[in-house]
Formats: C-alpha cells, structure tokens, sequence
C-alpha cells in the first residue's frame, strides 16, 4: 500500500475506470503476488483471530475471558459484513481528499477477473478488509472487563465508518495525506496510532474499573498472552511484507525489518526491565514483541535491516516508560495499554521512520528534493492530524453510543464478570 | 474420634501421606489452599502494575482417626514435614462427634 | 478441484498415462500455482491438527480432552498412510464412476517432476489427502466422550476405504456426479455432509452419554474452542481457494467469499441468539464462523460476495434451529453437533449453491443450458445420494466394527473419563 | 539449502561479488519462489513462536511455564540480532573451510534487489536466520526447570557463535562438510543432531532437577504440548519444503516426505506404546509426530513417499527405547528429551538418507560413482563431526558460563518454580 | 448446631445437593478435593516416568445446621450419594459453637 | 482455641486479611470454594442444553486462635465483609483440642 508506484497505480484505475480498455492493457495478474497476498490476507486475519484475542483475553481476569474473544469476534464479524456493504468504497473509491464515495458500494463492477495492480481486486479487497477489522479489534483492550457487548458493537460500526474509512482514505485511497508525502509502509498511522488515540480516549470516557489499583488484576493466563503475541509476530508478516503487495525485494527488506526490529525490541524490552526490577518478565517479552512490530510497521518498507534494529531497540524504553510511569501518574485505566503500546509505538515509528530512510542510514531515501527535516516535519503533520481526528470523533461517538446503549455494565455485572453478564457462559469449566 | 487439619508444604504430601499410611491410617482428604502466615508471599508486577502475593501455595489435610490414634497421627505428620524452615505448616485437632461409611452406612470407628 | 475445467483436465491426465508425451507437452508447471497449493496444503493440516481438535476438545470435559485430541492424531497418521498406500488411488484412479482402481497403488509411477495440470502431482495428492484426513476427523465430534480408542481407529479405516474414497471418486475423481453437473466447489457434500451423515448414524447406534440431559457437560474450555474455531477459518482458505488449484481470480473469488459468507453467519447466529435469549455467546460465534465456513465450501467458487454473504445469513438460524429444537426433540446425543452444524449446513450450502451461482444474483453461472430449477434438482440429488450411500454404509461399518472390538467403553471408565481409561494420562497438572 | 546446485549456486554468488554484472546476468528474481520462502521463512519462526515453546512448555510444570516460553523468547531475540550482526556473515560468508568470516557482518553490501539464486537475498538471510534461531532454543528442553535466565542467555550467544555457525557454514556455507558430499537436505545434523547433543551434554553438566525420580513431574498441561507439536508439523514445511529454495517438484517431493513421514512414526510410537503397556498417550502421538519430523528432515528431499513411511515407521521405537529405557538406565535428567527424540532421531535419519535415497528404494539417486556403503560411510563421518564438535565445545561453553554467571538457581528457587523466581510472574491466576 | 463435613463422589454433587434442599437445608460449602482411602488410585506413566496417582478426586460438602437437623441430614447424604462401589465416602460430624450472618449480624439458627 | 471458618465474597478477601492482620491474627487458610445459599446462581446455555449453576464463587477462611482473640475475629470479619447484599457469607466457630507448628513442634497458643 505505502508502495507509492502502486498506489498511485491504484489510483489511476480508479480514476481510469471510465477509461478501462486502456488501462486493462497494462495489468496482467501475477501469479506469484497473488499467491502472496491471498497468504497475506489470511495471515492478518490469524492476527485478530486467535491472535489480538488470546493476547487480550490472557491479560483479563478468568471472569472477563470470553468478553475479550467475543468483542473481536464481533467485530471481525460485523466490519467485514460493513466493509464489502460501503466501507472499501468509502476508503478506495475515487471520492474527494476525505471519502471515497459509493461508487463501489456493495462492490459494484467487480468480478474474479477485474485487477488491482497485478492481483485480483477481490484480494485486494479482502487484503484491506483485515486491517479495516484488526484496528478496531484492537481498541478493545484499552476498555476491557467493563464495556457491554451492544455497545461495543455499535461503537465498532460507527468508529470504522467515521475514523478509520477517513483516514484510510485520506492515506492510502489517494486523499490529502498521501498527497502531503506522508510515509507509512503497512498502516502505523492510519492503524496503531488510531487505534491506541481511540482507545486512551475510551479508557477516559468510561473510567477506571472497579477496584482498580487495589484488587489484584494480574493476567489470567500469560501462557495464553504469549501465544497471541507470537501469532502477532508470524500474522505480522502478511501486515507488513504484505502491503509491498507483491512478493519482491522490497517485500523481503519489509520481511528482515520485521524481523529484526521485533527481535530488537523484545530483547530491550527485557534489558530495561532487568535493569529497573532485576528480572525480565514474560509479559514485557511479550508487549517488547508487539511494541516492536508496531513501530516498525510503517518503516518496514523504507529502512534498512540496521536501522530496525536501531528503532527495536529504541521503542521499547520508550513504550516501558508510558505503561508503566506515565499511565500511573495519570490515573487513568487503559487496561490492557493500548496507548501506551500502540499509540506511542506507532507515534514513535512514524516519526522514526522519517529519520531511518535516510540511504546515509541505510534507508531507501527519500522522494526528490526532500530532506530529512522536511520528511520527519511531514511524519509528524500525519501524527497530529490523526490524533486530533481519530481523538475528537471517537470522543463523540462514545458519547453518541452512551446516550443510546449506555457504555459500561453495571456495578454487579462488571463484579460477576462480563462473561456470565453479557455473554451467559463461563470460560472453564471442569 | 479426632479431625486432624494439617497445612503443610506441597511438596512434603507424598512423603506424609507414606508415612500415615505406614501408621495405619487409612482416609484422608486433600485440599489445595492459600496459605497465610509468616512465610512471606512475593510481589509479581504487571505492567508497572504491582501485586504482593500475600499468599503462598500449601496443601490441607484432613483426618479422621480414632482417639486413639490422634497423637500418633499428629506426631508423624509433623515429623515428616518439617524441614526447618518457615512455613513448614500447623496441625490442628478437633472432636468429631460422629463418622458415616456412606458405602455401608457403618459408624465411627468403623468407618474410617 | 470444482473448477470443471481443472477436474476435467484431471481426468484427462490420468486417462492419458498411456499418451503421456501428448500430454506433457500442454502441462507446465507453474511456480505461482504450487507455491499457492503447497501453502493450501498445510492449512488444511493445520485445520485438523490442532484446529478441529481445538474445537471438538474445548467443548468436552476435562477427563476427556485428550481422547479428542488422540483421535484426531490417529485419524491424522492413519488415513495418511491408507492415502498413499491405496487412497489415492481409488480416489483419482480412472477406474469405473464408483471408485478409481489401485494402477496408482503405493504412489506408483509417480516422480518430482509428474505433474497434474501446473502443480506437481505431489502436491496435489497431499492437497488431497488433507481433506480426507479431515473428514473423518469431523466426524469424532458426534460420539465424543465415549467411544473406545481401538474401535475409532478401525472405524477410520474402514470408513474412508468404504465411504469417503468412492464418494469423493464420484464427484471429483471422474466418477458418477461430476459428470450429472452437481457443483461442489470445495468439498460441501464430500467432507461435510459426508461427515455430518457418518456422525449422526454414530450417535444412534453408540447412544447418549451417561448422565447426558442430566449432568452438567458444560465445555471445559470455551477459549481452546474459540482458537480451534479460529484456526479452522484461518486454515479454510486453503481448503476452499486452494480448491482453485491455482492462485488466479477465481481463487480471490473463493477467499473473499470463504471472509464475508463466515462474517455473516457469525453475526447472524449472534443476532438469533441475541433475540433468543437476550445474550450472544461465545460458543454461538464460533458454531456461527465453522456454520458459514461449511455452507460457503461448495458454493464459494461460483457465487459473488454478496451471494456469499446472504447464504452467510441463511445459515445460522437454520443450524440454530438443529442444534437447539431438533435435536432435544429426537433427544439423540450428537455431542459436539457434528450433524447439527457440519451435516445440515453441508445441506443448505449444496442446494443454495444452486441459487446463488445466478448470474442475476452475482453467480458465475450455469452450465450451457441449465436452468436454476435444474442446477437445484442436481444438488439434491448428490445429496441425497451422499446421504444414502453414507449413511448405509457407515451404519454397516459401525456394526462390524462394534462385533470386532466393541464400541463402547464400559460405564465405569466412561465416568472415569476416556483419558485416563484409554490413555493412562491426565490433560492437566499443576 | 541442501539443494546442492541451489547451494553452489549460493556459493558462486559469493565468490562471484568482486565479479557481480556476470552474475547478475544470469539471476532473476522468481516471484513464486519469493513467496513460497516468505511463508516458509514466516513457518518457522511459527515453529519456534509458540510451537515449540508450547511443546516444551506443556511438558513442565505449571511453576515453570514462563521460564520455558521466556528461553524460547530470549533465544528468538538476541540470536535473530547475532545473525543480523555477525552471525549470518561467519555462516555464508566465503571464508575458509570451518568459518565464514566477517565480509557481510551487518549485512554489509545487500540491499533490496541483491538476489541469492532466484530469491532476495534478504529473503534468504531471514529464512536462514530462522534456522539460527530453533537449533538454540531445542536445547533448553533439556535442562528445563532448572537454570538461571541470564546463564541461558550468555550460553546461547556462545554456542551459536561457536557452535552453531561454523557448522553451518561447513555442511550448507561452502564448508568442509558439504564438500564431502554428505546429504542434509533441510537440517538433520545442523539443527537436530547438533541442538540434541548439546542438550545431553546440558542436562549431563546441570544434573538432574530437584525430586527427579521421586516427586511426580507430569506434564501440566498436554493439551498444549498437543498444540505446540502440531503447530512444529505445520512450520516444519516451511523448514523442510522451504530447504529447496523454490517451489518446484523437488519441493513438492520434500512436503509429500513430511507428510507421510510424520504420520507414519505417529502411528508407529502409538502402536509401540500400545503393545508396551496397553495404551497409546497424547504424548506418545506427539513424540512420534517430532521423531518423524526430525528423522525426515535430512531425508525430505532425497528419497521417496514410500521410503519416507519407513523411515517415520522405524524412528520412533528407536526414539522410545531410548526415552523410555537408556536414559532411565543412565539416570541423566534430559528433562524433556531433547537428546532421545532430536539426537537420536536426528541420527537415525542422517544415517537412513544414506539408505533410503537410493533409486532402487525410490529416492532421487547418488552423486555420480557414489555407492550406498560410501553414502552412509559418508553420513556418518558428518554426524560423527557434529557430535564431537558440537559435544567438546558445548561442554566448554556450560563450565565457561558456569563460572561467570553459574548455571543453575538455588534450591530454594528450584522449589519455588522459576516462573516466581526468575521471572517474577506466575502463568496462572484466577 | 452441627457441621457435617462429607467427602463424595463428584458426580453426585447435584443430586446430593437437590435432596438436602428438600428437607430443608439452605446453604453448603463445596470444595473440590483429592481423596484418599480405599478406592486406589490409577498410574500415569509419561516418556518412561511412572507416576502413581494415589488420589482420586472427591467433592467435599460442608454444611452447619441446628442440632435437629443434624440426624437427617447426614440420613440424606448417605442414602443419596450412596452407590454401592467402594469410594463413596464418608460423613463426619462435628459440635459448632457459634454461627453468624455476616449481611445481617444474625446469630446461631438464625444464621443458618 | 477457636478454629473460624467463614465463607465471604472472594472481592473482599484482601479487606478483611488486612482486618485481621492488624487485629493481631498471625494465619490462615484460604480455599476457593462454591458457595450453596440464599444467593441464587445463573444459568448457562451452551448450544440448546441448559445447565443451572446453582453456586456463587466464594472463598473460605479458617482460622485458628487463641480462645481470648475468638470474638474479636469473628466481629471482624463480619463487619469488613459485609456489604449488606444477599451472598455476603457466614461465620462458624468451633473449638479446637490442640495446636502444633510443624517447625518447632511448639504447642497450642505458642503455636499459632
Ligand atoms: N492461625 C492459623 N490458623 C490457620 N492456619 C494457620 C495459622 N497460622 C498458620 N497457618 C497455616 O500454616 C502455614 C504456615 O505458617 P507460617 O506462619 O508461615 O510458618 P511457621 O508455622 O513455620 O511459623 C500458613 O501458610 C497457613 O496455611
Ligand atoms: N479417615 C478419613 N479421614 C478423612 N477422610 C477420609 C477418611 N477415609 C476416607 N476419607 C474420604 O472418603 C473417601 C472415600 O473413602 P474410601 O476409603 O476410598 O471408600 P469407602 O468409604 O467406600 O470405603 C476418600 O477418598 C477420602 O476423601
Ligand atoms: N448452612 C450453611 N452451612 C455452611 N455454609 C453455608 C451455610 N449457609 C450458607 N453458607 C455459605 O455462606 C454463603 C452465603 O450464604 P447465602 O445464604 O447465599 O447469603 P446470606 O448469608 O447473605 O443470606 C453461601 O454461598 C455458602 O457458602
């Protein structure tokens, strides 16, 4: 997708279709991407489901367990569901700087044969139909053990409509940011940073849990929050190597960068926590795994294997410092630090991304007569412009849903556990 | 007849339950308990987020032998599960009024 | 292998062994399309194993966790063996319209650099021998918790030798229903309904559990049973777009179909669930994503996704309906709903896919002069003839397997639990 | 790798730097092959993150579940930075017959478009690297339960600088071995003979845990031991099929080898515990699943689906004598048998390929003028290498890191489970 | 008033439960336990370790009801939970001094 | 001595360790129980089968102390556990015979 050639080609169909004898001239469908982006696709789904799930619901207390798996199966469910009904055409259609438009709605015009570069655009489709999915699926965690499932539900229908298929658009479906030069290979803005903005203002909107600070509210199952994030890791490789769309050289750097920055951030992750408490916990391997795919999402495409490393190492301190001293300082109750680890991870990747494509640092450069000041100034214009969008609208919409569901459970039912109050069923039994 | 409650460590129960057995006890039941006491718990911290464990994995024994048996059965019990260190674990003794064989429906001695 | 053109040219290649050269020289082998069918390959594995075990093994008790997951291992390494010994063979042999033959007995004649259209015919016959690895697998879902270890491995054997060989010779290796047109893209009546059928006829002749209706048999844990139900969407896209042998358009068709159609039977059984009774669970979403995922198999390489995702919405309720009201009428004791879920939606995916693929409703078509009663008329009959043949037969097996071995195992290891009793192990320890 | 045109290939590449345009004529970069290692390359980190954490981690006990996944976690990390660094230039760089040298430390000189025969080389240094990262982490089986954090880490720094990359670089980076002509199609003696004989070599220096023999040590948790081996079956053809570097027949051959292979010492561990004691174990199908795994691995590529099933059926009553008799005979503490399963199995398939690769048993051939006796002759020299090479400087490495950081934690911690003492986290809470 | 402590098999948990509700019973502890006694264990052997499993597991009930009660209650439970098989359990009895409500403050039979 | 055995909210187990703590109680036993009472449970349905759970998780306490101490740990309990809703738990005690400290062998209140 940050593959400019190909969005910019994508574009030109769209913009082309009036005009589509010509344009069927040039494409011819390869094999070899399509064969990577259909592996590509399922991978990100395996992200969301299991993975984001069991990497949240490890984190939950047994009574809550199910609540996690259900608010991203739901969501997985009800956005795919959106996304073919309008939000693909909303995103990718020719639209204006902001929206796509319907004129793809219901994926009008489409048919097994028509391309999108060198894949079908039904691959195309389904490829961006798992990020519309995963970005939601991952505010849930910054809400977790409280919210109800209706509301959860419509926040997801509305969220995605209102932030995400915006600013998917305004980065990768030809709108204002992409124009602007804003360099974000496979989605740190348009999903991490989104996604951990939407999330910190939820955890404010809807307020600590009960017995926050003072009840034991260690993770049910750290077995469970490994596993999911190592599904992360290997799901993570169709996210990034995948938005080359295309199986080439620069799917590869996409591929050892997420390799090695993870491996980075894991390890330092590890180094800071035994340095500030003498032991290296599970858990910080575990969010040092995820603060480093998230940082190096949208420079996977653009650094070298270096310079991951660099960022890797970089990230984590940064991410510690967040979930552990900052979220404390301000009191508020981000249960599963999704700002803490997705917002300023992605802040801190897309800035960095800015610096580590310089080809001095062994980067793929950057475009023609801009300097690295100028880049790092359009990285963070990107940042700005999706926090404060992504933060006002997502403020509104938690509004909206509350007035018409009410957002939180109440006192007993968030006591009992969302699992027997929303759901009617428990996690384990014997 | 005695209700014999012992905490101990868990990893003494196969050693004790040997050693009862050897002495002729015949029944028991085994809960696995938090214990609180002096043996201190340890912290475990989550994301900056800090738990003291209070609490430290033990193993509860439940008893019921004749009278006769009662000092017996305390007297190996916390022989074979001390190991010196704190922790090691209480026996506490109550009267038991009356025992029941569910399978036959025998009583008091007899049914343990 | 739905795809006509493909099959067809299937058949030609084994019927023209004796004239290899002429067909040597049309066949190339494409890179793309066994990259594709190799990863296709290992996702329909990664299905069964741990995927369906997942599944089936969340929803019994503890005391029998691992008897699931022992049978789902040995059906595993069995029927692999059987494949490559005869298998195969009977299957994709030319043989007669019932079964293929034993010419391509122990692999025969078979090298590297055989191919079978662009694929090495390698690679197709592990493609192949996934799914009738996994057909039998489904069906250790319908007598869970009580039947003898012994007994299901025989069970097995005979099974696929009687049963799933010929049916799937008849469909897809040039036998009788491939040639009256039916359309299965994937293996709806094949693995599904066959399986479904096999588990029903289980169910009646081992009869309930003890305690069944009384005792509690609550799953034991809901969260393997959602990761299992995960791992088999994931892993179904190489059973269904690996279905196209090729990673082309028609491929995309079948991926995006096998996304949307299981997004919409996940929200639908929610939404059923949700008026029923006020509360959608856990298990009504994972039952509601392997009900889409059954119902699009046949149906996903031929119907649009708009199909798709109707056919999704269609599926749920009525699967609903079995597993809730049908089956506590009859009161037979399909444990985990192999019937209720894998044989009906089986049914309702074959004939629907009768419907959709209507050009007029988004569908690839018809064959040169079917009309839409006529396609239907042609669903029901393989299905019905899947249901006669299988049904029968697997009767007759269950009998003579039960006069061998027994099985049963006797009432005091039932409660016991069949880990202990059959296995000498426990699933968990501290 | 083991693809010996492929590795020449490599090794002319290497040789051919100073003379690059030649070279570059000649190589085109395979769109198909590029995805096909992509996903392998992504399979076995799969295999390492969660598989085999997993595998290991299913088999301890509850108190030391963090510990296993944390080794598996730490190794993935600081040893994907090593090859980045250094690692990968002493393994394939030119250097001599035992070690590669410095020439590409930091990657130096490789960017996006340099190929390594038809695939990035980036693709190739990650699929590698992935291999890098597995052989290590194998190992911690053996002294599981018992060793200290940071001693693992230092160790593995160690061994694979000491260990794994010279032998690496002799068998697949234009070494001695290799040059031998000895058959290692995927990694039998680099990855399993090697990880297995360190392994006995840690469990022989560490001794045995505290109770060993008298307190009850079961697994506390099969269930995940089952999922951890079915995920390595998964990855494993990523590892083995991926080995071809292409996705051609040969590959093709490799996955069909895999398959059968697996299945087949499946059966045959199930069907030795049958007749041994009765009843065939969950861990007993898993066992045999990773004997099959690793007794094929050496093999895959080289000998027939036939030859394949006799291989798998073969290995694991010699694994299951030995994890069940020797090592109780010899008393040693390989605590989850990393030697009895990977030594042995790994042996047993090095020596079998000298076999089971002949054209007359179906496999692929010899090199000219070779005869089955000098194969085997020939196999066996280069396990005998590994073994002692592996085993002297293994020893070195324990007793080196046993004096700066010591090996094992204290009695009180061993007690306690390392989880609490190590890691400062517990795996469970309610 | 009494406590009743009984040791029995877990499938007769619910059925043990319904009856003591019957005649009036209105509250119980329930704890998932390991019993020893008679009925013996099983093996458990992984990758050539035999482990003995001397325990099997049992449900324990507590129950504290007035003096009157007590007869019938223990009556109950042997009738119910009876299978005939050894390992069906035992029942003992015990003298409680005092009870409380904690809700309400209430004391002795008016707590129960 | 006085063994206390009560069944609270699992919520309020670290308030009331706390409570007693500074009251002077040195340990305790703490099991995870299910809870039968006045408390009703809830019912779950997996796919059309129905099952009712008619026990709320609550934690046991039991507590041995010396016979002067006794009062004051039961009205401790009661009143840090209370939260004046249905469920809230009971309070039993019963006399204990005799107390020993696996460690030291010490006895009865030199035990606790
Ligand atoms: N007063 C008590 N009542 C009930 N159980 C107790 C009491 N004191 C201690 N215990 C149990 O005995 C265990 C060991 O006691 P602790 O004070 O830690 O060590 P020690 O007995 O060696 O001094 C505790 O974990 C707890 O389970
Ligand atoms: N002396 C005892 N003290 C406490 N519990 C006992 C005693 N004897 C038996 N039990 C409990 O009763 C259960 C059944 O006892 P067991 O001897 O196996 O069978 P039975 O009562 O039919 O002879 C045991 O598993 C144990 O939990
Ligand atoms: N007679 C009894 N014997 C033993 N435990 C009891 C008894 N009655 C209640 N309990 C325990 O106390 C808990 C609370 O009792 P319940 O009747 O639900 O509420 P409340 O005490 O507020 O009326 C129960 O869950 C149970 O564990």
């Amino acid at each position: 997708m940050a593959n400019l050639k190909k969005t910019l080609g994508l574009a030109a169909a769209i913009a082309a279709l009036t005009a589509l004898p010509a344009f069927a001239q040039d494409a011819k469908l390869s094999g070899a991407d399509t064969a990577w982006m259909m592996t590509s696709s399922l991978l990100v789904l395996f992200m969301t489901l299991p993975g984001l799930a069991l990497f949240y619901g490890g984190l939950v207390r047994t009574k809550n367990m199910l609540s996690v798996l259900m608010q991203c199966s739901i969501i997985t469910g009800v956005v795919m569901i959106v996304w073919v009904v309008y939000g693909y055409s909303l995103a990718f259609g020719s639209g204006n700087a902001i929206y796509g438009g319907f004129e793809k709605a219901f994926l009008a015009g489409i048919t097994p044969d028509t391309l999108s570069g060198t894949i079908p655009e039904y691959v195309f489709i389904v490829f961006q139909m798992t990020f519309a999915v995963i970005t939601p699926a991952l505010i849930v965690g910054s809400f977790a053990e409280r919210m109800k499932f209706s509301a959860l539900t419509l926040f997801s229908i509305l969220w995605v409509t209102f932030v995400y298929f915006p600013i998917a658009h305004m980065v990768w479906g030809g709108g204002y940011l992409g124009a602007q030069g804003a360099k974000d290979f496979a989605g740190g803005t348009v999903v991490h940073i989104n996604a951990g903005v939407a999330g910190l203002v939820g955890a404010l909107v809807l307020g600590p849990r009960l017995g926050f600070g003072k009840e034991n509210m260690a993770p049910h199952s750290m077995t469970l929050t490994m596993v999911g994030a190592s599904i992360l890791w290997v799901g993570w490789f169709g996210f990034n190597a995948g938005s080359e769309l295309a199986a080439d050289g620069i799917a590869g750097l996409a591929m050892i960068n997420t390799f090695v920055a993870t491996a980075a951030a894991l390890v330092s992750w590890c180094a800071v926590e035994g340095m500030a408490r003498g032991k290296a916990s599970m858990l910080g391997a575990a969010s040092g795994m995820v603060a480093g795919l998230v940082a190096i999402t949208p420079a996977c495409g653009f650094v070298g294997p270096m310079g991951a490393v660099v960022l890797g190492l970089i990230v984590s301190p940064i991410c510690y410092f967040f979930v552990t001293t900052v979220k404390s300082k301000f009191g508020y109750d981000d249960s599963l630090d999704v700002f803490g680890v997705h917002g300023i991870g992605g802040i801190v990747g897309a800035i960095l991304t800015g610096v580590f494509c310089a080809p001095s640092l062994g980067g793929t450069g950057y475009g023609d007569g801009v300097t690295m000041a100028h880049q790092i100034y359009v990285q963070i214009e990107a940042v700005v412009i999706t926090i404060v969008w992504c933060g006002v609208i997502s403020f509104i919409l938690y509004k909206i849903v509350d007035m018409i569901l009410g957002l939180r459970v109440d006192a007993d039912s968030e006591r009992e556990g969302l699992d027997i109050s929303q759901h009617g069923e428990a996690a384990y039994h014997s | 007849m005695k209700l014999i409650i012992a905490a101990i460590k868990p990893f003494k129960l196969e050693e004790v339950r040997e050693a009862l057995t050897s002495i002729g006890v015949r029944g028991m039941m085994v809960t696995e308990i938090k214990g609180f006491g002096s043996q201190s718990g340890h912290t475990e911290i989550y994301r900056g987020a800090e738990y003291a464990v209070n609490f430290v994995p033990k193993v509860k024994l439940e008893i019921v032998v004749a009278d006769g048996l009662a000092d017996q059965v305390v007297d190996t019990i916390q022989k074979t599960a001390k190991t010196d260190k704190i922790g090691d674990g209480k026996i506490f003794v109550l009267d038991v009024a009356q025992a029941v064989r569910v399978r036959t429906g025998e009583l008091n001695d007899d049914a343990l």
